[in-house]
C-alpha cells in the first residue's frame, strides 16, 4: 500500500521519529490518565472503568486483551471523542479526542462493522475520506489496494447486503486503514473470520502497519494475535474494567509466522494468559 | 378612462348578466370607466374585498352589510339595489311540497352559511321556533333534496328549480323568505364611504351603464345567455339553458318601474324594518340614493 | 397476488362499482357509474384541458415550493431541536388552520394564483417537515458514530449519513404531498373566486346536482395527484431497498422530537406558543388588513375574554368545543386504526393494498364538499358521517408514514421471528411493529391536528354542529371576532392532541428505553 | 438447564432413539439434498452454493467449518426457510424448513446477534418463546438459567445498547436454546468471546447439548471447538461454495476439557485444517 500524496500531514511534529521513511505522517502518542466511566445500566450505575492509565508511545503497537464487558470497547470510544469519561483524560497526540479525529489522525474499525447500507464496498472503505474531505479519485488505487488485501476483489460494487458476515468485517479493517492514519484503533477486527484468513490478515496487518507504523491500540481476544502483532500486550480484568497487567513483547520485527512455533513465543502467550485468567473472567 | 374595480358576489352566472352585456357593448368604457370585473365565490366574501380595498364596489346581502356597519364599525353605504325582492326562497319538491313557513316545522332545512341570519329572521317574523326545524349546512348541491334526505332548502329561487325539473325530474315548490315577511333588497350595491367620496362621479357612472346593461339583457332573457357561452360563460360549469332560466326568473326581481338599482323610500323602509325585527339595527343614513337621483 | 389476479380484481370492483351505479344501488343513485363518468367526462371534453393545466400549475408550484420549504425547516429542526421545539405551535397552527377560515384572508391578501399555490404549499409543508426530522433522526447510530469518530461533525453526519436515511422517509411523504398540493389548490380554487381550475369547475358544478360530473373532477384531481404519487412510490421503493439496515444497530434511536436542554424548557415552551401570535400579529400588520376582518390577537383577546362580546362568545365557544372534543378523539382513534390496518394489509397481502391505494387516493384528492351528498344520504348527518369525514382526512398521512417505518425495519430484525416460524401477526407484532414505533408516533402526531380539522370539515358540511359549523356562520355572519376566534381555539386543541401524542410517545420511548 | 413440561412435543416419533432421558423433545434429521443457491450481486450471478448436500442424523452433532463466504450462513437461511434454494431441497424431520420452524422445532443464534432494542436481555431471549405461543412464565426458570449460563447475571433487565459486544452475542446463544429445539443451528456463536469464555461456552454446550441431543449444526471458524463438539466436521470450499470433505471424528462423550490436549485430537484437527487449506482460500 504506497502513501497518497494527497493525504495532507496536519499533525505537529512528533516528540520522536515514528518510523523510517522520510515524509512519512508522523505517529502521535497516545495517553489515557485516570479514565473512569460509570454508565447506568436501566437505572443502576455500573462501573465499565475504573482509573484506566495507559500510554502509548508514537508508532507504538499496543493490543489490549480482556474478558467480555471489561472495557475495551469503552476506552476505544473514549478515545475516539465519541463518549466523554466521568474522570481522567485522553490525550492523542497531546490533543482532545474529537480535535485529533478532525484532524484525521485517527482510524478505527469498530466491533461492530456497521457499513452503510446504500454504500458499495469501495464506497463505503472511502468514507472516512468522504468525512475528511480527501479526495477519493487520489485515494483510488489505495481503495484498490485494499480491497485485495482483505481478500475481496470482484466485490467492489456489491451492497453490504450482499455480502456475509465476515466479508463485512473485511471492508470495515480496509476503511479504517484507507486514511492511513497515525492512531489507528482496531475492536477485534478479527472476529468473523476463519482461522486461514485471520492468520493471513495478522500477518498482512503487520506489514502495513511496518509502512507507516501507526499508533496502534489492537482490541483482540486472540492471544497469539496480540504477542504476534503487539509491542505489549495489555490485560484487562473486569468488573470494574481495569489494567491487571502489561506484559512487553520483545521479538524483533518482522516477525516471521514462524514465530508463532518458537516456545519463546508461547512462553509468554502463556504469561498472557495466567494474567488473563487471574482476573473475574466474564461478568 | 378611469379604473374601477367591481368585486361580483358570486362565479359568473346570470346573476351577473347584466353587467356582461354592459362590458361586451363597451357601455363602461362609454361612461369613461375602465372596469375591472373580479367573479366571486365562497370564499370571497365581498365587503372583505372593499374594506381591503381590493374593489372599489361590490355586491352583498344587506343583513351581513348592515351588521359589518352596526357591529364592526365598518363604514360602508349603500348605494343601490339589484334585487328589489331578495331572490332566496325555501325550495322543496312538489310530491313533498312545503309551501309556508309554517309547513316547515318538524322538516329538515338545508341553509347555506351566508343565509343563516335571513333564514333565523323569517322563522322568527312567522312565529316559528328555529328549534322545530332542524337546519342542517346547504353546499349548493341540491342532490340531497331530489333525493329526499333534507325536506327543503334555502336557495335562489332563481335557480335551482332549474336543476330540479332537469335532474330530478320533478318540478319545484317555492315561497320567496321577502313573501312572508322577510322584505329585503338583495346584491345591494355597497361602497365604502372612502370611494363614495373619491369616485362619486365613477359609481354614478357605473350605475348608469349597469343599468343599460341589465335593460337590455332583460329585454330578452333568451337573448344573451348564449352569447356569453365562450366568454362570460365558458368553463363555469354550468348550462347555458340553466342561465336562461335564472335570467327569466329574476327578472320580476329586478325590474322596477324606478329603474334598475333604484331603492324607494317605501322598499328602504320595508328592509329596515324586516332586518330591524331580528335585531339588525339598518338606518335610513345607511342608504344612499343621491347617486341614483344624479342618473334621473 | 399475482398481477393478473390483482386486475381480475380491480376489473371486478370496477364491474361491482357500474353495477351499484347503474342501478342505483349506492344512495339511491346518488354514486354514479363509471361508465356515467366516462360519459360526462366526454361530454365534457373541451372543458376540461384549461381546468387541468391551471390546477396542475397551481399545485405544482405550491408542491416545489411547500416541499423546498418543509425540507429545509426539517433540516433546521433537526439540527436544532431548540428551533424545533420554538417552532412547534407556528407548524401546527399551519397544519391546523382550517382552510375556511385561511381561504378568505388569502384570497384577500395575495393576488393572482398565489393563494392557490399558497394552500398547496400548506397541504405538503407539515407532513414533510415531519418526515425530514424523523428520517434524519432515525439514522443509524452506527453509522453516525462511524462518521464522528473521523472527526465528522453534525454536517458531516448530514451530508454522508443522516440525508441519505432520510431520503426513502422524505421520498415517502412526498406521497402524501402530493394529494394534498392537489387538493389545496383545488379548495382555493374553489372558493378564490378565480374563472379557472378544477376548483372553479367544481363550484359551478354543485348547483347541477350531477354526480357524474362532480366525479369527474374529481377523478381528474385523482389522476393528476396520482402520477406524483406513483412516481413517489416508486422512488421512495426505491431508496428504501439501499437503505434498509442489514444488521440491527443496538441502540434504538429517537423520533426525531427531541426535548429542548432542561433549562430551556421552559422558554422555548412559552416562545412556542408566543411564536405564533407575534407572526399572526406580524402578518395583520404587515398586510395592512382592515381591521374588519383581520383581528390582531388582541382583538381576539378583547373579542373573547374582555369586551362585552365574550360571556356569548365564549358560551357558544364552549358548547361547540364539547361537541366537537370527543368526536375529534374518536375520529384521531379511529383514523389511526385504519392507516395502521391498511399498512399492516400492506405487508401481508400486497396485492390488495395496492388494490386500494387508488381508492385511497381518490379519498385524499376529491373535495369532499362534492362527496357531501353521497355522504350524508349513506351515513346520515350524525356520529357516522362524522367519523367517516375525519377518518377520511387522518388516516392518509399516517398509513404513509406507518407503511414506510414496516419498509424500513431491518432484515435481520424479521429474520428472527420467519427463523422460528412466526405466523405474520406475530412477525408484525412482536418485531416490526415495535421498530416502526417512532414512524408509528409520527404517524399519530400527524393525525392529531388532521383529526380535529376533519370533525370541523363534517359539522361545516353535514352535521351543522360544533366548532365547524360556528365557523361556518360566523363566516356568513360576517363576524369575524369568532372567526379568528375559533381558528385561535382549533389551533389551541390541535396543539393539545399533538402534545397528548407526544407525552404518550415519550414514556412509551422511556419504556423502551431510548428515552 | 430443566425441560419446561410446558413445551408440547409436536414432532412424530423420531426413527431413531434420540437421546438418553424419557420424555424428551425428540430430535429429527436434517437433510440437505443438492441444493444449489444463486445470489445476483449488483446484478451479476454470484453462485454461492452448488449442489450441496448433507444428511444429519437425529441427535447428531455436525460443525461446519469453511472460508469466510463460502456459504455457511446461507445454508443456515435455507435450512430455517428464510430464504429458498435454486435447486434441491431441504427437509428437517421430514417436513418443509417453515413447516419444522412453525412447529417450534428449530433453534438459531445467527451469525450477528440481532437482538432487539427494545427488549431486555431476559425479553430478547424470551423472543422465541412470545413467537412460538409458549408461555414466557413456564420457562421463567430455564430463562435465568440460560442467563446465568451465559454469565450474565445482573444484566437481566439491561437493553442491548447497555452491552458490549460479547454480552449481546451470549444473549443470543441463550435465545437459541431457550426453546430446547429438536434442530439447533449455530451460526459462529463464539465469534465475540474472548478465550476463556470461549471454552468455557463450548463446554457448557457439549452439557445442554447431551441432555436433550438435539440435532446441531454448529458454524464456526474455530477447528479445536469443532473437533471438540462434533459427530463430524464438514469443511466447506468456496467460489462457488460446496462441500470439500467431512471429517468423522469419534471421541467418546462426554469429552473432556483435556481431550483438547490429547494428540489424537491435534491429529484430526491437523486433518481438518488440511481439509481447509485445500480450499480456495477468502474470495
Ligand atoms: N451505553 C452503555 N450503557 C450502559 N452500559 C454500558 C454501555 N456501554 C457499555 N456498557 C457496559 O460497560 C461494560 C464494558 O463494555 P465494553 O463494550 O467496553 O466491553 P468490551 O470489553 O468491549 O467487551 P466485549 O469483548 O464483549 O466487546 C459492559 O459491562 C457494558 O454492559
Ligand atoms: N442476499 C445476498 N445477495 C447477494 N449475495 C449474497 C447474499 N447473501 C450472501 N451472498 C453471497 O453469498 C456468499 C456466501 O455468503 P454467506 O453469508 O453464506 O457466507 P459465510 O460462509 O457465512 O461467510 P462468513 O464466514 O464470512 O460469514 C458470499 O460471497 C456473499 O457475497
Ligand atoms: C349576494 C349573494 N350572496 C350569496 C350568493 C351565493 N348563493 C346564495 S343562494 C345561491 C344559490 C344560487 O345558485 C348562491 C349561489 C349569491 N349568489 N349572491
Ligand atoms: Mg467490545
Ligand atoms: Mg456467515
Amino acid at each position: 500500500m504506497s502513501r497518497g500524496a494527497a493525504a495532507p500531514v496536519l499533525a505537529p511534529a512528533p516528540a520522536q521519529p515514528a518510523g523510517e521513511r522520510p515524509g512519512m505522517r508522523p505517529a502521535h502518542d497516545l495517553a489515557i490518565e485516570g479514565v473512569s466511566r460509570t454508565f447506568s445500566v436501566r437505572g443502576t450505575p455500573f462501573q465499565a472503568l475504573d482509573r484506566v492509565s495507559l500510554q502509548a508511545q508514537p508508532g507504538s503497537f499496543t493490543a489490549l486483551i480482556g474478558p467480555s464487558g471489561c472495557g475495551k470497547s469503552t476506552i476505544l470510544r473514549l478515545a475516539l471523542g465519541l463518549d466523554r469519561p466521568d474522570a481522567g483524560r485522553i490525550l492523542i497526540g497531546g490533543v482532545e479526542p474529537r480535535e485529533a479525529a478532525r484532524r484525521g489522525d485517527t482510524g478505527v474499525a469498530f466491533q461492530d462493522p456497521a457499513l452503510l447500507p446504500w454504500r458499495s464496498v469501495a464506497g463505503n472503505i472511502a468514507l472516512p475520506l468522504d468525512v475528511l474531505g480527501r479526495s477519493r479519485r487520489a485515494a483510488a488505487a489505495r481503495i484498490a489496494d485494499l480491497i485485495a488485501l482483505v481478500g475481496l476483489c470482484g466485490f467492489e460494487h456489491a451492497l453490504p447486503a450482499e455480502l456475509s458476515g465476515g466479508m463485512r468485517q473485511r471492508v470495515a479493517i480496509a476503511r479504517a486503514l484507507v486514511t492511513e492514519p497515525a492512531v489507528l484503533f482496531l475492536d477485534e477486527p478479527f472476529g468473523a473470520l476463519d482461522q486461514i484468513l485471520r492468520r493471513q490478515m495478522t500477518v498482512e496487518l503487520q506489514r502495513i502497519w511496518l509502512e507507516n507504523r501507526p499508533t496502534t491500540l489492537f482490541v483482540t481476544h486472540g492471544i497469539d494475535e496480540a504477542v504476534f502483532l503487539a509491542d505489549r500486550v495489555v490485560v484487562m480484568h473486569s468488573r470494574p474494567g481495569r489494567i491487571a497487567e502489561i506484559v512487553p513483547v520483545e521479538f524483533p520485527r518482522p516477525r516471521a509466522p514462524t514465530l508463532l512455533s518458537d516456545p519463546a513465543f508461547h512462553r509468554l502467550s502463556d504469561r498472557v494468559a495466567a494474567a488473563l485468567h487471574g482476573g473475574t473472567g466474564a461478568p | 378612462a378611469t379604473p374601477l374595480a367591481f368585486q361580483a358576489s358570486w362565479i359568473n352566472d346570470a346573476e351577473f348578466a347584466g353587467y356582461y352585456v354592459a362590458l361586451d357593448k363597451g357601455w363602461y368604457a362609454e361612461a369613461g370607466l375602465d372596469l375591472t370585473y373580479l367573479p366571486g365565490g365562497p370564499d370571497v366574501i365581498p365587503e372583505s374585498a372593499i374594506a381591503a380595498g381590493k374593489a372599489d364596489l361590490t355586491l352583498t346581502t344587506p343583513d351581513t352589510t348592515v351588521q359589518a356597519i352596526t357591529d364592526q364599525g365598518a363604514r360602508f353605504k349603500i348605494i343601490g339595489a339589484q334585487y328589489q325582492k331578495n331572490p332566496l326562497g325555501v325550495v322543496s319538491l312538489a310530491g313533498k311540497p312545503i309551501r309556508t313557513p309554517q309547513d316547515l316545522v318538524g322538516k329538515t332545512l338545508a341553509v347555506p352559511p351566508v343565509n343563516t341570519t335571513s333564514v333565523e329572521a323569517m322563522l322568527a317574523l312567522n312565529g316559528i321556533d328555529k328549534a322545530k326545524v332542524a337546519i342542517v349546512p346547504y353546499q349548493y348541491d341540491p342532490t340531497p333534496l331530489i333525493k329526499g334526505e333534507i325536506d327543503a332548502s334555502v336557495d335562489f329561487v332563481t335557480n335551482v328549480p332549474y336543476t330540479i325539473k332537469t335532474q330530478g325530474g320533478q318540478e319545484a315548490v317555492s315561497f320567496l323568505l321577502y313573501d312572508v315577511g322577510f322584505t329585503i333588497f338583495n346584491d345591494t350595491v355597497v361602497v365604502t364611504e372612502d370611494v363614495l367620496k373619491t369616485k362619486r362621479k365613477e359609481l354614478v357612472a357605473f350605475l348608469g351603464a349597469s343599468r343599460r346593461g341589465w335593460v337590455e339583457n332583460l329585454k330578452d332573457p333568451a337573448a344573451y345567455p348564449p352569447q356569453f357561452k365562450d366568454s362570460h360563460f365558458k368553463g363555469t360549469g354550468r348550462s347555458i339553458d340553466n342561465e336562461v332560466f335564472y335570467n327569466a326568473a329574476q327578472k320580476p326581481l329586478i325590474e322596477t318601474p324606478k329603474g334598475i338599482f333604484s331603492m324607494s323610500e317605501e322598499d328602504i323602509d320595508k328592509t329596515i324594518e324586516a332586518l330591524g325585527r331580528v335585531g339588525i339595527k339598518a338606518r335610513k343614513d345607511m342608504f344612499d340614493t343621491s347617486l341614483l337621483a344624479e342618473l334621473g | 397476488m399475482t398481477p393478473a389476479r390483482r386486475l381480475a380484481a380491480g376489473a371486478a370492483a370496477l364491474l361491482a362499482w357500474e353495477v351499484a351505479g347503474r342501478f342505483g344501488l349506492v344512495a339511491d343513485g346518488a354514486l354514479p357509474a363509471p361508465s356515467a363518468i366516462l360519459a360526462r367526462f366526454w361530454l365534457d371534453r373541451a372543458d376540461y384541458p384549461a381546468h387541468v393545466l391551471a390546477t396542475v400549475e397551481s399545485a405544482f408550484a405550491g408542491f416545489v415550493l411547500g416541499n423546498a420549504v418543509a425540507i429545509a425547516a426539517g433540516l433546521l429542526f433537526a439540527l436544532s431541536p431548540a428551533a424545533s421545539r420554538l417552532a412547534r405551535g407556528v407548524n401546527i397552527a399551519l397544519f391546523a388552520l382550517p382552510p375556511i377560515a385561511v381561504v378568505p384572508v388569502l384570497v384577500l391578501c395575495l393576488p393572482g394564483t398565489a393563494p392557490r399555490i399558497v394552500l398547496a404549499a400548506l397541504g405538503c409543508y407539515f407532513p414533510v417537515m415531519t418526515a425530514t426530522v424523523l428520517g434524519l433522526a432515525q439514522a443509524d447510530p452506527r453509522a453516525v458514530d462511524l462518521v464522528r469518530a473521523y472527526g465528522g461533525g453534525a454536517g458531516a453526519v448530514l451530508r454522508l449519513v443522516r440525508w441519505r436515511s432520510a431520503l426513502p422517509v422524505v421520498l415517502a411523504s412526498l406521497r402524501v404531498a402530493a394529494p394534498n398540493a392537489v387538493l389545496g389548490a383545488i379548495l382555493a380554487e374553489f372558493g378564490g373566486g378565480g374563472r379557472s381550475g378544477l376548483g372553479a369547475y367544481l363550484i359551478g358544478s354543485l348547483g347541477r346536482a350531477d354526480p357524474a360530473r362532480l366525479w369527474g373532477i374529481g377523478l381528474a384531481a385523482t389522476a393528476i395527484a396520482g402520477l406524483a404519487y406513483g412516481l413517489f412510490a416508486v422512488l421512495a421503493a426505491r431508496a428504501t431497498g439501499a437503505t434498509r439496515a442489514v444488521t440491527i444497530a443496538a441502540e434504538a434511536t429517537d423520533a426525531g422530537e427531541r426535548s429542548a436542554p432542561p433549562a430551556w424548557r421552559v422558554p422555548l415552551a412559552l416562545g412556542s406558543l408566543l411564536l405564533p401570535f407575534a407572526l399572526w400579529a406580524g402578518l395583520v400588520s404587515g398586510f395592512d388588513l382592515p381591521p374588519l376582518i383581520a383581528k390582531t390577537p388582541l382583538a381576539v383577546l378583547d373579542y373573547l375574554a374582555l369586551g362585552p362580546t365574550a360571556p356569548a362568545a365564549q358560551a357558544r365557544l364552549i358548547e361547540a368545543l364539547l361537541q366537537t372534543l370527543p368526536l375529534a378523539l374518536a375520529g384521531l382513534v379511529a383514523g389511526l386504526a385504519v392507516a395502521l390496518t391498511l399498512a399492516l394489509l400492506g405487508e401481508v397481502l400486497p396485492g390488495l393494498a395496492r388494490l386500494l391505494m387508488p381508492l385511497a387516493l381518490v379519498s385524499q384528492t376529491m373535495p369532499l364538499v362534492a362527496l357531501t351528498p353521497l355522504l350524508v344520504l349513506l351515513l346520515g348527518r350524525g356520529v357516522a358521517v362524522t367519523l367517516a369525514i375525519t377518518v377520511s382526512v387522518t388516516f392518509f398521512p399516517a398509513f404513509v408514514a406507518i407503511a414506510q417505518g414496516l419498509a424500513l425495519v431491518p432484515r435481520a430484525a424479521l429474520d428472527l421471528p420467519r427463523a422460528y416460524g412466526a405466523p405474520w401477526w406475530k412477525e408484525i407484532g412482536l418485531v416490526a411493529l415495535p421498530a416502526a414505533l417512532p414512524h408509528l408516533f409520527a404517524a399519530a402526531r400527524l393525525g392529531a391536528p388532521r383529526a380535529l380539522l376533519g370533525v370541523m370539515i363534517a359539522e361545516w358540511l353535514a352535521t351543522g354542529r360544533g366548532l365547524g359549523n360556528l365557523l361556518n356562520q360566523a363566516r356568513g355572519r360576517l363576524d369575524y371576532g369568532m372567526i379568528w376566534s375559533v381558528a385561535l381555539i382549533s389551533v389551541l386543541v390541535s396543539v393539545a392532541l399533538y402534545q397528548g401524542v407526544l407525552w404518550i410517545e415519550r414514556r412509551t420511548a422511556r419504556r423502551l428505553g431510548a428515552g
